[in-house]
């Protein structure tokens, strides 16, 4: 068990509530500058993709289970914003910002928000540590989920799938490593597979026995097996 | 580099490890409970900061609403349909066929095409959090994010395909992806039967969201 | 993964909010009411405490994490009355008993309340299923944790404990199985053991090495090891 | 066998099938939501069906109140510390001696004492409900019943005990029990130093329900 975030294969959720095909792509105009808002003010540069699921992962449970998606960006950059001192928490308070900040030249500018997303941000990144596995080797996941460099850190091994025994689909080449690089230890670039694992290794109740779950995972989370 | 992978890795005292707060010493308790009003002061607050440029929000949003959406999707999907070469081409590097068509952007820098048959169906979900091919698809709708979807598609994907209306046949096999690092997956459906005379623009049409998550089929009324 | 009840070494929680040792029993009148009126509705005989616990369990996940200890209670046994036909929706709807219901006979007295309490109702029952592990034998948790007899069904062992090895502390005797009593398939009891874990088998980050945790596991739960 | 363990364990069409809500359409929706509004509902509508007697629920709650509480558990733990023969008996078998001494009831029918030392210390918690040794401890705190100790106990147990002011030697063990059967353990914690004369009834008052769940020590202020 890591953190409430990590809900894959919950018992307990009832139906989908399901969107039209052509509901509208913002159901509340907040919900647009939520999401705006937020990756305007990452673009100053003061945290990363890793650092802002983390920062949300961390809500506390309740907070996590009652708020909808966009409450839970908007709580997650609060907390990212007062983490990295681009904020105050008497600014918060008093709905008003003190002054201009000293990363204001960071701004993203309306004519640079075009090139900004079209350019991303990549994750893959050299890394020294050699591939170990290839397609159609078994592998097992670590036994216990978990962040091993920060206790109670973020991971990207779901409790569902720790461990199991899988078999390497693809090699995604060599990717940042979350668990590093949402604490601001470094990139700790590693390689990065899609592993499948049978249904039945999963589920103590499989609905098929040909299905699979695929999940990518990072070198450090698997073994040979 | 804007999303800063690079810019801040180093260190600094304090940040970044986890401090779990109770439920009321949380900052997002500062603000006001009312979510549009709690958007509009970090909007305010970040405005007067000179951090944000409330024309750069217009323009993303404008962006998504009207730019970035399953349409580009469809096109590659369409176009995949009915040029071999560029199928064999996708399904070998999404990223990079995708880039030459002008989808390469943010939440879509490392994408993987995986095409539906007779004997697999794939189907895409991110139980951590809500990854999605943004690129290609646009922003996620509300069911991809909900917590039934996260919680069940991993585990009962034909229960949650039902829902869908999709009933698959008994000797396909469901692959599902759980979205868990910076690689995107975008699901080639099948083409629909009789639509062998249809132009790449008439296919576009029977090419929903939903089928390129797989939780929907091409064609699907 | 179970279900939302299954919290067993999730990170996120904050400092445990502490009573005073002589704070009152029940903070306030209606946490009273809704102990009383669940141990008074117990008495009806519809069901038992493993059937009663699955109903609290199954809450859909934002009332579970939402709702204070005494609003769990009251929302299972709101879940539990219309299950078992004791009391309608409609009913509930409109806060208003329809007529004197076919179970009124089995009503609890106030001077039988003294007696209920103190006679209980112990969960040990005679098994056929021979007793296969002694303190101090080797054993494994099953790998997957879950109900085996009712998928999503209730069961006792923890998500935190699945696929690890610790070893026989105590035998119980045999008791019920609540995975199949809370889903009314029987008693099924079989032999129940005390069974210890080093913290490292269970944790990414134990805090110390000579820590450990035990459950109390049912012989189904386990493997040798 | 008031509890009805045995008396409802027939299967009946669709009963005890697990059937997941989602948020609106659980029964308890249908009730008032604020909470002393909502038990009230449910106390009036179980008393016109004539299933209640609200005097019977008097009766439950004064006894919880007046007569059934850690008082219990305390004189077991002094006669432990003052009669060596009380103290191998209820080690050896607790439910027997507690129910000698009238401390056999509801969630006290299988206890266990597990016994503090310098070398071990026995905590307990309830990680997937809040099952506690009723007879012995009355009805548990709100703490022991809260998330924040449910997740936390099993996996930081002496960062939970520095919250409650206890630090144990760097030589201890600690041994924390999860009640996930119908078993209830009773900490009898040590006894502190400087209390060889001491009566068994001023010990009692040495003895805090946390120091019987081993969240607490024995004397301590």
């Amino acid at each position: 068990m890591t953190r409430v975030h990590d809900m894959g294969g919950r018992f307990g959720d009832g139906v989908i509530a399901q969107d039209a095909q052509d509901a509208p792509v913002f159901h509340e105009d907040w919900h647009a500058r939520a999401l705006a808002l937020t990756l305007a003010a990452g673009g100053l540069g003061q945290w990363n993709i890793d650092i802002s699921r983390h920062a949300r992962e961390c809500l506390p449970p309740i907070d996590y289970a009652r708020f909808s998606y966009y409450e839970k960006w908007m709580a997650g950059l609060a907390g990212l914003l007062v983490d990295t001192g681009v904020v105050t928490r008497a600014e918060l308070a008093e709905a008003r910002g003190q002054g201009e900040s000293t990363w204001a030249d960071k701004r993203l500018k309306a004519e640079n928000v075009a090139g900004v997303l079209a350019s991303g941000g990549p994750a893959d990144r050299p890394s020294d540590i050699p591939v170990a596995f290839k397609p159609a080797d078994q592998v097992r996941t670590r036994k216990i989920t978990g962040n091993r460099l920060v206790d109670g850190g973020h991971t990207r091994l779901p409790a569902y799938a720790a461990g199991a025994v899988g078999r390497i689909l693809r090699v995604h080449g060599t990717h940042i490593l979350p668990d590093s690089s949402a604490h601001r230890l470094g990139d700790g670039a590693e390689p990065l597979y899609a592993v499948a694992f049978a249904a039945s290794e999963l589920w103590a109740n499989p609905e098929h026995p040909k299905d699979e779950v695929v999940l990518d995972l990072w070198q450090s989370y698997l073994e040979p097996a | 580099m804007w999303l800063g992978l690079d810019s801040v890795t180093a260190p600094r005292h304090g940040r970044g490890m986890p401090h779990d707060h109770s439920d009321h010493d949380h900052p997002h308790a500062l603000l006001p409970s009312d979510p549009a009003l709690r958007v509009k002061a970090l909007e305010t607050i970040l405005t007067q900061k000179g951090l944000i440029d409330p024309a750069a929000l217009d323009e993303i949003i404008e962006t998504y609403e009207t730019k970035i959406g399953p349409r580009n999707g469809a096109e590659v999907v369409a176009r995949a349909w009915t040029d071999p070469a560029f199928r064999e081409a996708l399904l070998e590097d999404a990223t990079k066929v995708v880039s030459e068509l002008g989808f390469y952007g943010r939440q879509g820098e490392h994408m993987v095409a995986v095409e539906n048959t007779k004997d697999l169906h794939n189907m895409v979900v991110c139980t951590l959090c809500s990854c999605y091919p943004w690129p290609l698809l646009g922003i996620p709708p509300g069911w991809y994010k909900s917590d039934a979807y996260r919680a069940r598609a991993v585990r009962e994907p034909r229960k949650v395909l039902a829902e869908f209306g999709i009933t698959l046949p008994e000797d396909t096999a469901i692959r599902v992806w759980d979205s868990t690092a910076e690689v995107r997956y975008l699901v080639v459906p099948m083409r629909p039967a009789g639509t062998e005379k249809m132009t790449q623009s008439e296919l576009v049409e029977l090419i929903s969201r939903d089928s390129m998550i797989g939780a929907g089929l091409a064609g699907q009324t």
